[in-house]
């Protein structure tokens, strides 16, 4: 495994340090690597998986969208859904973890004007797409309210201009971005979306007019990352797709979101 | 003094006994070649079949504590696609390359080989008879010695290059099917494919799995796996092959020392792409311990006396 | 709402699903009464033998990712001293006491069945018909359908309380051995014992044991002995008891969702001694979420379609 | 699982604050951990189990001697032989581990006089031993030489009349023990030893003719560390006994060194 990583692979096994892990709400953290390659090479759509124990228990990495590449440092938002993200809410910075990066796609990008949408740590897998394309892409983030300061201070502090929404209202631009999600698209725009599965539901129902112009970024369980496995499979209208290395985005109309 | 690490399975000379396990390595070109390839002696490619396969729908994979359960259900392009997409990369590998093939009918498996025939750098058919996760052919044929025989005969038929036999840790009596691979001209057997396991969906209360039961891997069936190895070690003439949790050089090396001629290496990619350089890096430590100064020399060193 | 944890094993009333399972469990008095058993609903001797027995010589454990290979070889004081010794303890232990049974010749396993037949407390046997690490009996009665329907009858013979079956994972057909016992008179059958498996010592490069094969315990076998459970739940119409990994609640409640009446647990109190607490502890959730009150209303519920 | 740990029983299960964590020599550490009750409990013969992980990978606890019991805190002094071992040394202070103890019986100790004689990390059996005795037992402590002077120091910190012996001679009171123990120990005197195999036979053979004053205090590999899985047994003369509950000390002349 490369310590620095200077291979030009799409994909490869580094060992980074954790420079910050910090809680930005109930169960949802901020986690900080100095991962100087990974850093210049991750682009919006790129992923890791970090690894939660030195042993096989557990032995997969949990994939992770990257939402912040800054001065030699990748930083990933989660929250703990089970075991291994858990085992992660309690490293110390200093401690060093396995990471498996890059995976996903690059997002594919040829619109005029881009609505990001995210709910909860969805947001991950947006922000370094709004970093890309500064004005000409609007965030638009919900999360639950009351409790969530840090984690909307954390987007403001890196997308001033970004949107939020609690469901609770008591604070940012109100307590739903369905109000406000521009309808219909219009020509030349695209809204991408990443969040719970009720979530993406929502804005299929919202946008079922438009299903063209409407991207979900989607999880699937992993193994290997690199596309070996086939563990990862979504039903798309051009045949079995990978989310590791043919995704994560995939157009509304062309995914089986439910094929579980 | 220099360790030679080549391994030999018959005919086939390997320059590492690291092979990569059927349904673990992309067909990217990136991964035929070059700094991928490490440590790497050859690679079994994902299972092929007659016709195209979409796979199980559903949840594919399952973390167990050191395993992973999946069921993929041998998605695959079909042999003919195979040779039209994959033939150059099979060609230009610099490491010999073993089809994985699926047991179907006998007429099928028959015809799925011929059609194989003509790839150039394919160095072995590696016999599936060993898949849990679908129904009606895969591990059906290799629980039992009359169906393994039967299988072996039909792909012997077809098939001139080397036959590789992958059993299944489901039959009753290893070493027996082994040796019922043995009698109908398999060339090596390799011990063994995934472990009947099961995942309960504490969410839905149901089974993880559209077929509830799936196929356990990883470090978990080490000692499982290497069990099987010792037996079948211990009652058939041709070469084995190891496969079963092999993570480190110590599992590898284990792994021979117990019998088996080389190693295949799949869920140890999950956690580390370099595997195969790993495990290498580790070998000439292990073979200097017996005294030994050539991987080969290892080949069953546990089952003697000493 | 309070949520009712309790268990039945046919007639055998529990008051939590977690049983000790043989050859974990130590006889000091500490462990047999008081805050030690917080969480357990019955408790497993150690195997019984008609003679004492020693155990194995040499190296006993082995440690795998996530698991224990054993070969302990059923070192016990033997019937007679048993029930000098240890009577006392189990009529006064506040849980029922389920006797482990060496499966023997047929009539050494009578006659230990009758040593024990006086011991009060002792709510069940459980024959061991299955242990991995010693050679002629044990596991080799388990292995088919004829051997495990004479273990029973013979078993069923001298033994008027409650029967249980305790089965091996490496029987080839694990439904139909379960539906042998039953048909003899088995009361319940215990999914498993341990996985035939084996450790190479690498400074010696020799088989760690000196059986060279062992059994593999802990939670890498959970996922097999979970569809061990499937598959013999399916089969017989006697209540099933589900073991092998078991160390969480998510882990008890999984295997009673597959069809266990009940679970023993042995290696998951390596790490947590207090492991039936921890685990009862979480039950409640589990049957909460599937809209029950009742643990007894979970058992099989995964086989439901839904 | 008890956080502070208040049950009054012999082996229990605990979680506990890493104090210190410091490198003596080449793969040898002294780690601490703060534990009230296990360090008014702890006696001579007394040990822990450590579980390296958080998952079961490793699974099983390592066992290790109570090296000191002061103010709260107890001590290991372990050595680095496999993966285990190799976690533990890279634990930060401030992270908690799980630990079972006590483990092994309290010394049964009847002679008048004591000689305490320890191999490398082995000295952690009877450091304890020295403390209650004080000056009716004598401490010798066997090590390679250069490298170790850290690990010297601590033993000498704690034993200030402890006499180390180094394989090269570079500091201590001479290059071995074996030229000063005295022999015939002579009536009401006993040693105890502890150390690597070839440590344990070398004092097999210089005691020789007086096995029954001479006690071996004995590693074997653990799971359950309570008397429950019978697979820490040696062979006795007195019939199979467990390591973790009968011993871990038995005398030479009754014990089967070589049952492996
Ligand atoms: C491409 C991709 C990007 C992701 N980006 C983020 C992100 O930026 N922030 C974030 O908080 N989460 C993200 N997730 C989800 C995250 O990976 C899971 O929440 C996490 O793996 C759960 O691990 P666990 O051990 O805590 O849960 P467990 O339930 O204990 O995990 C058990 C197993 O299931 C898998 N698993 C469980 N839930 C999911 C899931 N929803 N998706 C995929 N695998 C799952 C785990 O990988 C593991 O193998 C992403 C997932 C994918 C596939
Ligand atoms: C009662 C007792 C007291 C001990 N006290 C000390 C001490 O104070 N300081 C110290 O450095 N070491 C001590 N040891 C030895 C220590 O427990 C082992 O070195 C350690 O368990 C090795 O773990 P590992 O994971 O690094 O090695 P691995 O070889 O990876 O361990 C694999 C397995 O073997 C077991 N194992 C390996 N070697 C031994 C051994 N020699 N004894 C017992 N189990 C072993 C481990 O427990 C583990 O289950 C003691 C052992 C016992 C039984
Ligand atoms: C995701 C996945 C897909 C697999 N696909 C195949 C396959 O197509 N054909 C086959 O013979 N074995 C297949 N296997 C089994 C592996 O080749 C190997 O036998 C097994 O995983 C045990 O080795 P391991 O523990 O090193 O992974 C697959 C295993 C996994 C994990
Ligand atoms: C150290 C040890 C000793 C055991 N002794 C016995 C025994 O005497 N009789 C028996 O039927 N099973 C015995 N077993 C098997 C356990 O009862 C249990 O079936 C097995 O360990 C699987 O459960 P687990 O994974 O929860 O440990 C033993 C297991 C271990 C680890
Ligand atoms: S995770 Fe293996 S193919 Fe995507
Ligand atoms: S470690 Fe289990 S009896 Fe000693």
């Amino acid at each position: 495994m490369a310590e620095c990583g200077c291979a030009p692979h799409a994909v490869d096994d580094y060992i980074l340090p954790v420079t910050e892990n910090i809680k930005l709400a109930d169960r949802i953290f901020w986690m900080t690597f100095a991962a100087p390659e990974l850093a210049r090479r991750a682009k919006a759509g790129n992923g890791v998986m970090v690894y939660a124990s030195q042993g096989s228990d557990p032995m997969l990495g949990r994939p992770f969208a990257v939402a912040d590449a800054e001065s030699g440092k990748i930083s990933i938002c989660y929250m703990i859904i089970g075991r291994g993200t858990e085992l992660l809410s309690k490293v110390q910075p200093g401690a060093s973890l396995r990471v498996r990066g890059l995976i996903g796609a690059a997002y594919p990008d040829s619109a005029k004007e881009l609505l990001l949408a995210a709910g909860g740590v969805g947001v991950g897998a947006v922000m370094l797409k709004k970093k890309e394309r500064a004005k000409s892409a609007s965030l638009y983030v919900g999360m639950p309210g009351r409790g969530c300061e840090a984690l909307a201070d954390k987007i403001l502090s890196i997308h001033p201009d970004a949107k939020i929404y609690t469901d609770d209202g008591s604070f940012g631009e109100g307590n739903s971005m369905f109000n406000v999600l521009p309808r219909p698209l219009g020509e030349g725009r695209q809204l991408w979306c990443c969040g719970p599965p009720g979530f993406l539901d929502a804005m299929r129902l919202y946008y079922e007019r438009t299903p063209r112009q409407l991207y979900y970024i989607i999880d699937k369980r992993m193994a290997c990352g690199f596309g070996g496995c086939m563990g990862c499979v979504v039903e798309t209208a051009n045949g079995p797709k990978r989310v590791c290395v043919d995704g994560a985005m995939f157009r509304a109309d062309e995914v089986d979101l439910h094929d579980d | 003094m220099t360790i030679d690490i080549t391994a030999k399975i018959g005919s086939i000379k390997l320059r590492t006994p690291v092979i990569a396990a059927s349904g673990v390595w992309p067909y990217s070109p990136e991964f035929w070649s070059g700094e991928r390839l490490e440590g790497l002696g050859a690679l079994c490619t994902k299972a092929i079949s007659l016709a195209p396969r979409r796979g199980n729908r559903g949840i594919r994979l399952w973390e167990t504590p050191s395993g992973v359960l999946n069921s993929i259900g041998l998605q695959n392009v079909g042999a003919k696609k195979f040779v039209e997409d994959y033939s150059a990369l099979v060609k230009n590998c610099p490491v010999p390359v073993i089809a994985n093939i699926v047991m179907e009918s006998e007429a099928d498996t028959q015809e799925t080989l011929r059609v194989l025939e003509d790839v150039e750098g394919l160095a072995a058919a590696e016999l599936n008879i060993s898949c849990p996760n679908v129904d009606g052919d895969g591990m059906s044929w290799g629980l039992s010695c009359d169906s393994t025989a039967k299988a072996t005969a039909a792909a012997r038929k077809a098939w001139r290059a080397p036959l590789w036999v992958k059993m299944t840790p489901q039959a009753a009596d290893p070493a027996a099917v082994a040796r019922a691979a043995e009698a109908e001209g398999a060339d090596a057997i390799v011990c063994a494919n995934t472990w009947l396991g099961m995942a309960i969906d504490m969410c839905s209360g149901r089974p993880a799995f559209g077929r509830a039961v799936a196929g356990l891997s990883g470090p978990a069936v080490f000692p499982l796996a290497l069990r099987v190895v010792w037996q079948v070690a211990g009652a058939v003439g041709i070469p084995v092959v190891g496969c079963g949790g092999v993570t480190t050089a110590s599992d590898c090396a284990g792994m021979m020392l117990a019998g088996a001629s080389a190693v295949e290496v799949g869920s140890a990619f999950f956690g580390d792409i370099g595997a195969g350089r790993a495990i290498c890096g580790g070998l000439p430590e292990f073979i200097g311990r017996y005294g030994k100064e050539r991987l080969t020399e290892i080949v069953g060193l546990a089952r003697i006396e000493r």
